[in-house]
């Protein structure tokens, strides 16, 4: 192949086969190549929390991708297609127009507590407006209750920035850890702890528009009731079915009544993690 | 500050050690190292280097005496070829010949004298001095009363006078030779002529028709060289009577399939047509002295009959009384396979009778006269192991040469005293005589001494040749000269034995004396009178150098008064049993023998399948079917002499109904060489009181 | 540095099968020459090692009419499109353009044997084992021939050994020609019966280019058009019509000694 | 105890079951392993190959499962090139499946040559004429492509997931995905082809010769069209093997009569295209080079039936029924006529491998016959067993089949929908909870 190699003579055949054989290994290392650099690239913009959660709505199964206007009955049947972020997407804006008034939303919303003025996450946060401009962000309900006992947060420290849809907190219970999604993007100006509560205080990046995308008025009662369903179909396949006859109220710690269930699994689905 | 080493960085440091591998020449140097490593493997042997020389010499290996060129590396022979212009090997050199160089590291080479105990398979080998293994044997030549026997493979040399020397001081020594048959005609026209007894041989360059009964003319008989150039010649005409289609028969004019053990009936069926037909000239016959027992003995012997009973058309075996009768110089050659042993005495008289009937005795083209070399007796006086009597030899020495011709064991053990029988083995490696030995006395291989090279049989004029050494003598081994001298010092027997080279000194000088013949000189390919040489010195040193003398051709004087001596044949009618068939051995001059032969002639008895093994039978197709053989599964054979494992070739140009069963050495893996433990097809074979085992019947039993 | 000749030679042999009985001579003076190891105790006919091959065929005839030849087989030295050459992935095989020798490089042969596959002959021959000799016998090894390795393919070409040596001699002694008496492969010199006629087919005047164009001539497979250079010879017409046949069922790979 | 190596939302065996399924093969793998020793240290006299049988049973398995491998290569090309996202759900799978087809076949291949160390002697000096070259350096390529498409698989394991920087390469990885497909796809014809114009080219074996279109014989498109439609039905089988074997739905019931069509329409073309080219071979190029083509089926084992076989048994029939809808519904039609193409794809392989080598060319040629000995079984096994290991471990801690999850919701879901339908109240397993909402569910009209 090479001049110096014992009686090798160059023909054209030679040039095209190593040509072509040539230039797709360049062309295979190369991808490679490409591929690592924009790793690096999206590490320095900070935007592989934006990638992550990328793929982890790739991996959602489309009943888990519903549009918030089939929530709130606007369209008969819509998947979303903008990672939940309703800010970006070129279709909400219109059907919102089209929605005639929300109707007030109760306090209580099938036996759980989710006040009016606070907007929520599908990642089963809240989001409220305080006075001073700032927002209050925290684990709803729904969530604090399949969440259950013991367990402990960590939050990010003060001064961190956080993404929609990026990490918000980390929630250690004994055999498993689960991320919570943030609503908002902002900066982590106060913290809250075991006795106030677990929540966080965001500087909204631009307080405008910060909370458009999250739900709100009579999508969240579908909302709920879709989760629901969730949460019993987790069951149904988290292999707890038979064992769980119990009877009795809407329980303050799913965890402790079905302690059978896969919880590791159920929290991973119901907090939105692959 | 102390960050904690996570995961991911582990990770990230070995995939960054990796890459950075990759761009290092390391790998790639490795790479280049491996494929050079793989290029000198170190299995393969290295290279001798140094100068590059030729030398001549003659081949020992059997009593061809072909000339031989080797190529030598800084002294050692890496290849060995003819001489070009060799008057008695014409520039050829047999198969064996080609590996000779090989023989003296052969895997079952001995270099050490050696005590066996226990026999056959299961022989044990312990090596002992020279001295004990010389004083055993002086020993025992007292014990058993001096019953020795010398068993000679290559009569005629100068050792062969000096064994029988030796065995004359003896109350009863035996001096005997492996049966060769390619001088057999020769040995009977010698019996039959009342003149002198000189040693004959074959004219056939003057001859224009060879009638060969079983000959293998063209499977190294004689002298290979010499008959290959007579076939590359395409004259004389020959036509081989044949039991088997021998490479002599595939390479012959005329191939005559017969019957096997029925040529003599041939050669009678001929003598009658000649009488009868007055196909010959009646003067031819009246110098018979027993002409009219001869006319009787032939009498019956009509061509129906004949026909009857060698299976040849009545018509054909008229044709070959015609077309001998009618042509100018013909010669009528007997002597079987090298595996197959001699003929019996009748037929040999039979066939040899043929050639005084045609008159080709004493004259050119037939069988002539020729010159003895002085100091050399008349190197083929028959030893006929029929006439010595069983279980009379007490000590048996087996000489190193290599006959190239089989030799049954059996043959040699019914002429042993029983459980007293104690050998003595001379040969170089271990052989198939060692398996039975007692004692194994090593001496040097093949071309490791210096060796006397005499007429070979057949051959129409005188020769003389040495092979000269082209290796050196290893330690340990010992000439079979100084063996005898040894004991004929124990023995305090008043004999001067010179040593090797003395005694061939002796020959040489004698030979110069002669002042007769000239010399070849292989270098230059020319051809020296011997009146020109200034010394006796002057010719040995000749001689060493690979020179070989020849003697021309003597005047021939047709001899006129002889005996036939063939008394009345009868014909037995054949007494075969049911499913018993003839088994007739074959082999080839030299790998038939007991000796060894290179490893490298795997090439062609395992690589190619031009020779058959040992085991080996060939049957036709029709009797492998009526037998239930196939060529994939092995067989039970069964003789008299007991029953073997055989693997069966079908071969359509063997005879229905007959088995030819190969004589050849084993197989002998270079990497576990195997001691032959006499465990050879020539066992099966059935040995006739007048020593031959040409024919055997056989049975094959349902495997 | 060895001249190489301007004139294109073309080597080629004729065998006359005639005057081959089958005596292995030109078997081991091939192995001897050429450093071919003798065999193990496992190899046969077919994992065996020998350049040169030689089988037995047969006539198919009845008893006594049955007759049958030897032919010796081994590489034939294609000279278009040779199949073995053409298929070598790292070009372990080369045609000297010079000579017409097809040569094989065992130092560049990674051993895949597909040139085995390709050849129709079968005249390409696989180191199985390693190769063996006794300690003596390796000191008696040719200087002039490299040993090969386990794991390559080796054949046939035509003694290049003695070839080399032979134009040493000739620039040696200022030709460009070599003296063809210098160049005459082993199994051609050690042949007893002058069976095998060698040299230069392009030179008319050599023996070997008239004995090729003899009617009684013939190549094998000569059909398939990769101009092979060994040619046979036989008057017997039976011999010829085999060579002709393409396939024949006969089991005849028998013979006898 | 590997429960957090295995993904979300997914049913699993037990790590002690898991453990029993993989000692075996691991068994195995020591076996073979213990085999290429002996052939690698002390020489290729180990197995049954000799002079005349040069190829055997390990070439002839090499081409079989390269073939099989294909779908990788055309799942690839049908998802990334031409969009067909329903094979999305299989793409994976394929991946790994071809991952080990082709790491396997280049194992043995490294065993059955004689001097493995001087492999890459191929890239120093190539004979560029030589088919082998071309397969060399397109397995080689091609073996890199389907390692680095095995890589975003590992990388989106729960836990490698954690570390952002990897999902995101797995991320950019994905988006050129169509790049490496098209490579993959281009290497795969070049390779697939040049397997079959190995023997295509063999002038020198009349049983395997055939004409040249341009510069490759004909075996080179009928070895490309071949593999093209065993890849998908192997891909088919495997799948519904995993099926059973995990007791688990992994896909839905339409990527199946996909990949039944696509493998039907291929094979289809390939069986007349195949004909063409026997039939062009028996009457023009076997007699051409003096070989009556029939002369070749006269021996006892290798009669016409193989023939028949080959082209009607194994190719046209499956080619029939997968090419039928209504028979395609069916799933014991649809995975017996995938077995047929995977079968065929065998014989074929074999006819050329073994078959070519086992017929004589010399005029007085035996016909030969060969058994591979123990090593050479032991070593092929090695692969198997070492393919099984690998994709059940990717099976269990990755994701193989994306659709998986939801389904096993969907069936969730469906037992929900049923117990709505039936007006039953509280059913065994329900949290009372849930019964409350569904009466809400129930009423609440929105």
């Amino acid at each position: 192949m090479l001049p110096w190699v014992y009686e090798f003579h160059w023909t054209p055949f030679h040039i095209a086969f190593l040509l072509i054989f040539f230039s797709v290994f360049v062309t295979i290392v190369s991808t490679v190549i490409i591929a690592l650099r924009r790793t690096q690239h999206a590490d320095q913009q900070h935007n592989t929390e934006a990638i992550q959660w990328h793929s982890d709505f790739e991996d959602l199964p489309p009943s888990m991708k519903v549009c918030r206007h089939e929530l709130s009955g606007d369209v008969k049947h819509r998947v979303c297609d903008h990672e939940f972020d309703c800010r970006s997407c070129k279709l909400h804006p219109v059907l919102s127009g089209r929605q005639a008034k929300t109707p007030l939303l109760q306090f209580e919303v099938y036996g759980f507590t989710m006040p009016p003025y606070r907007l929520y996450h599908r990642g089963h946060t809240w989001v409220q407006r305080e006075d001073d401009g700032t927002f209050k962000i925290g684990i709803d309900d729904f969530g604090t209750r399949i969440i259950g006992k013991p367990y402990s947060i960590e939050l990010p420290p003060i001064g961190s920035r956080l993404f929609v849809n990026g990490k918000g907190m980390l929630v250690k219970k004994p055999n498993t850890n689960i991320r919570i999604l943030s609503p908002i993007d902002g900066e982590v100006i106060e913290h809250g702890d075991a006795e106030k509560g677990w929540y966080l205080k965001i500087k909204a990046n631009n307080p405008e528009n910060a909370t458009s995308h999250l739900l709100k008025g009579n999508e969240v009662p579908n909302w709920i009731l879709r989760e629901m369903e969730r949460l019993q179909t987790s069951f149904a396949t988290s292999g707890v079915g038979a064992t769980l006859a119990d009877g009795g109220e809407l329980v303050p710690d799913f965890h402790r009544h079905f302690p059978k269930a896969d919880w590791d699994s159920v929290l991973g689905q119901m907090f939105l993690e692959a | 500050m102390a960050k904690t080493l996570t995961r991911r960085d582990i990770l990230k440091f070995t995939g960054g050690g990796i890459l950075g591998l990759m761009f290092s020449p390391l790998p790639w140097k490795l790479l280049d190292d491996s494929s050079i490593w793989t290029q000198n493997w170190g299995l393969t042997p290295k290279l001798a280097h140094g100068p590059i020389a030729e030398q001549f010499s003659h081949c020992t290996l059997c009593a061809g005496g072909c000339g031989i060129k080797a190529r030598t590396v800084s002294g050692m022979p890496y290849s060995i070829t003819g001489i070009s212009g060799h008057p008695i090997s014409y520039g050829t050199v047999c198969a064996r010949g080609l590996a000779g160089h090989h023989m003296a590291y052969h895997p079952l080479r001995i270099v050490h004298p050696h005590m066996f105990t226990g026999k056959g398979s299961d022989s044990a080998m312990t090596a002992v001095s020279l001295q004990s293994a010389l004083d055993a044997t002086a020993q025992h030549i007292r014990e058993t009363r001096g019953s020795i026997a010398i068993l000679d493979q290559q009569p005629g040399r100068a050792i062969s006078e000096i064994y029988k020397e030796f065995l004359s001081t003896l109350p009863n020594g035996i001096f005997l030779s492996s049966p060769s048959n390619e001088d057999a005609t020769l040995l009977a026209i010698q019996a039959m002529v009342h003149q002198q007894k000189s040693s004959y041989g074959f004219d056939f360059e003057n001859a224009d028709l060879i009638l060969s009964f079983g000959a293998p003319l063209f499977d190294y008989w004689g002298t290979p060289g010499r008959m290959s150039a007579l076939r590359n010649a395409g004259t004389p005409k020959i036509i081989q009577v044949d039991s088997r289609y021998s490479r002599t028969a595939m390479q012959s004019d005329e191939w005559i399939a017969i019957q096997p053990g029925t040529e003599k009936y041939l050669a009678l069926g001929v003598a009658h047509l000649f009488l009868t037909e007055k196909l010959i000239p009646v003067r031819n016959l009246r110098s018979a002295a027993d002409f009219a027992a001869y006319g009787k003995t032939v009498n019956e012997f009509i061509p129906e009959k004949v026909s009857l009973l060698t299976g040849i058309d009545s018509g054909r075996v008229r044709e070959i009384a015609r077309t001998l009768a009618s042509s100018q110089r013909p010669i009528v050659v007997s002597g079987a396979d090298p595996g197959g042993g001699p003929f019996d005495g009748e037929t040999e008289k039979a066939i040899a009778a043929l050639n005084i009937l045609l008159g080709n005795v004493g004259t050119s083209g037939g069988i002539v006269s020729r010159f003895d070399i002085p100091g050399y007796k008349n190197s083929s006086d028959p030893i006929r192991w029929s006439s010595i009597p069983d279980h009379s030899i007490g000590v048996l020495i087996v000489d190193g040469a290599d006959s190239g011709y089989a030799l049954p064991w059996s043959l040699v053990q019914r002429k042993l005293i029983p459980n007293e029988g104690f050998i003595v083995s001379l040969a170089p490696v271990l052989n198939e005589i060692s398996a039975h030995a007692d004692y194994l006395i090593p001496s040097p291989g093949h071309l490791e001494t210096l060796q006397d090279i005499p007429t070979p049989t057949g051959f129409p004029a005188g020769t003389f040749a040495l092979s000269t050494p082209l290796l050196k003598k290893q330690e340990g081994t010992t000439d079979s000269v100084d063996v005898i001298r040894e004991l004929s010092v124990r023995l305090n027997k008043q004999l001067e034995i010179p040593t090797q080279e003395a005694l061939l000194k002796q020959k040489s000088a004698a030979l110069f004396s002669q002042k007769r013949g000239s010399l070849h000189i292989p270098s230059d390919n020319s051809i020296l009178p011997i009146r020109d040489l200034s010394s006796a010195d002057d010719l040995w040193t000749k001689l060493t150098e690979g020179a070989v003398w020849i003697d021309e051709l003597l005047k021939q004087t047709s001899v006129k008064s002889f005996t036939i001596g063939l008394a009345a044949v009868e014909v037995p009618n054949p007494k075969q049993g049911t499913n018993e068939l003839p088994m007739i051995a074959y082999g080839w001059r030299g790998a038939t023998s007991t000796a060894q032969i290179s490893p490298i002639m795997s090439k062609v008895f395992q690589e190619t399948e031009l020779r058959a093994v040992n085991g080996t039978v060939s049957v036709n197709p029709t009797t492998a079917l009526q037998y239930g053989l196939s060529k994939e599964e092995p067989a039970d054979l069964s003789t008299i002499n007991g029953t073997m494992k055989v693997r069966v070739k079908v071969d359509p140009t063997v005879r229905p109904g007959v088995i030819e069963a190969s004589i050849a050495p084993l197989p002998n893996g270079i990497e576990t060489p195997k001691h032959p433990a006499g465990n050879n097809i020539l066992n099966l074979c059935e040995v006739t009181n007048d020593g031959t085992w040409r024919m055997t019947t056989a049975k094959f039993l349902k495997v | 540095m060895e001249t190489t000749t301007e004139k294109k030679q073309k080597y080629g042999m004729v065998i006359d099968l005639d005057k081959c009985n089958g005596c292995g001579s030109c078997a081991v003076a091939c192995a001897i020459e050429n450093n071919v190891p003798p065999a193990l105790e496992k190899m046969n006919k077919r994992n065996g090692l020998t350049w040169l091959n030689i089988s037995t065929v047969s006539n198919n005839e009845q008893f006594p009419k049955s007759e049958s030849v030897f032919v010796p087989m081994f590489c034939q030295q294609c000279e278009k499109e040779t199949p073995c050459m053409t298929v070598c992935p790292q070009n372990a095989v080369d045609v000297d353009p010079t000579t017409g020798i097809v040569g094989q490089v065992p130092q560049r042969c990674l051993g895949c044997r597909y040139c085995m596959t390709a050849c129709p002959y079968h005249a390409r021959y696989f180191n199985w084992w390693d190769p063996e000799w006794t300690e003596g016998m390796k000191q008696q090894l040719n200087p002039d021939v490299a040993p090969r390795m386990r794991g390559v393919v080796e054949k046939c070409n035509f003694c290049h050994g003695r070839l080399h040596a032979a134009k040493q001699k000739a620039a040696s002694q200022g030709n460009r020609e070599i003296d063809p008496a210098d160049y005459i492969p082993a199994c051609v010199e050690s042949c007893p019966n002058k069976a095998i006629t060698f040299g230069d087919l392009n030179d008319e005047s050599t023996l070997v280019a008239q004995a090729a164009k003899h009617e009684h001539s013939f190549r094998f497979l000569s059909r398939l058009g990769t101009e092979p250079k060994v040619y046979y010879h036989s008057k017997k017409q039976w011999v010829r019509a085999m060579a002709e046949k393409s396939l024949t069922r006969s089991h005849q790979e028998e013979f006898h000694g | 105890m590997d429960k957090y190596l295995i993904p979300r939302g997914v049913q699993r065996t037990s790590f002690g079951k898991f453990l029993l399924w993989i000692i075996p093969w691991t068994g195995l793998l020591l076996l073979g392993l213990y085999a290429i020793y002996l052939c690698l240290a002390e020489g290729l006299f180990h197995t049954n190959m000799d002079n005349r049988f040069a190829f055997g049973i390990w070439i002839f398995l090499d081409l079989t499962v390269i073939a099989l491998g294909a779908g990788a290569f055309f799942t690839g090309f049908l998802l990334y090139i031409l969009r067909r996202k329903e094979l999305k759900a299989v793409i994976n799978s394929a991946v790994v499946i071809g991952l080990i087809c082709y790491s396997g076949a280049v194992l043995v291949l490294m065993v059955d040559v004689g001097q493995p160390l001087r492999a890459w002697f191929t890239f120093w000096h190539p004979n560029t004429h030589s088919m082998l070259t071309e397969v060399t350096f397109c397995l080689t390529c091609y073996l890199i492509v389907l390692l680095i498409e095995y890589v975003p698989i590992v990388l989106k394991n729960r836990q490698l997931r954690q570390i952002p920087k990897f999902l995101v390469f797995e991320f950019e990885l994905h988006k050129l995905m169509p790049v490496l497909a098209g490579i993959g796809t281009f290497l795969s014809f070049f390779h697939q082809g040049s397997l079959g114009g190995l023997f295509g080219v063999l002038r020198g074996r009349p049983f395997a010769f055939r004409e040249e279109l341009g510069i490759w014989p004909s075996t080179f498109f009928l070895f490309v069209i071949s593999a093209a439609a065993a890849g998908p039905s192997f891909i088919m089988l495997t799948t519904w093997l995993v099926e059973k074997i995990t007791r688990k739905q992994l896909v839905k019931p339409e990527v199946y009569k996909f990949l039944g069509k696509v493998s039907g329409v291929m094979l289809i073309s390939y069986v007349l295209l195949k004909s063409v080219d026997t039939l062009i071979w028996i009457n023009s190029t076997s007699p051409g080079n003096g070989f009556p083509a029939f002369e070749f089926y006269a021996t006892q084992s290798f009669g016409t039936w193989i023939l028949f076989t080959e082209i009607v048994a194994f190719g046209l029939l499956p080619a029939l029924v997968l090419l039928s809808r209504r028979l395609r519904e069916q799933r014991k039609y649809l995975f017996g006529a995938g077995f047929l193409v995977c079968s065929g794809i065998m014989l074929n392989r074999f006819v050329m491998t073994i078959q070519t080598l086992a017929l004589p060319t010399l005029p007085f040629d035996d016909f030969l016959t060969y058994a591979p000995s123990w090593e050479e079984v032991a070593t092929f096994l090695f692969v198997v067993a070492y393919g099984m290991i690998l994709y059940s471990v990717t099976f269990r801690y990755a994701t193989l089949f994306p659709q998986e999850k939801e389904l096993s919701q969907l069936n969730g879901e469906l037992s929900m929908q049923e117990f709505a339908r039936s007006g039953k109240r509280t059913p065994p397993w329900q949290p009372k909870f849930v019964t409350q909402l569904m009466d809400k569910f129930a009423s609440t009209k929105l």
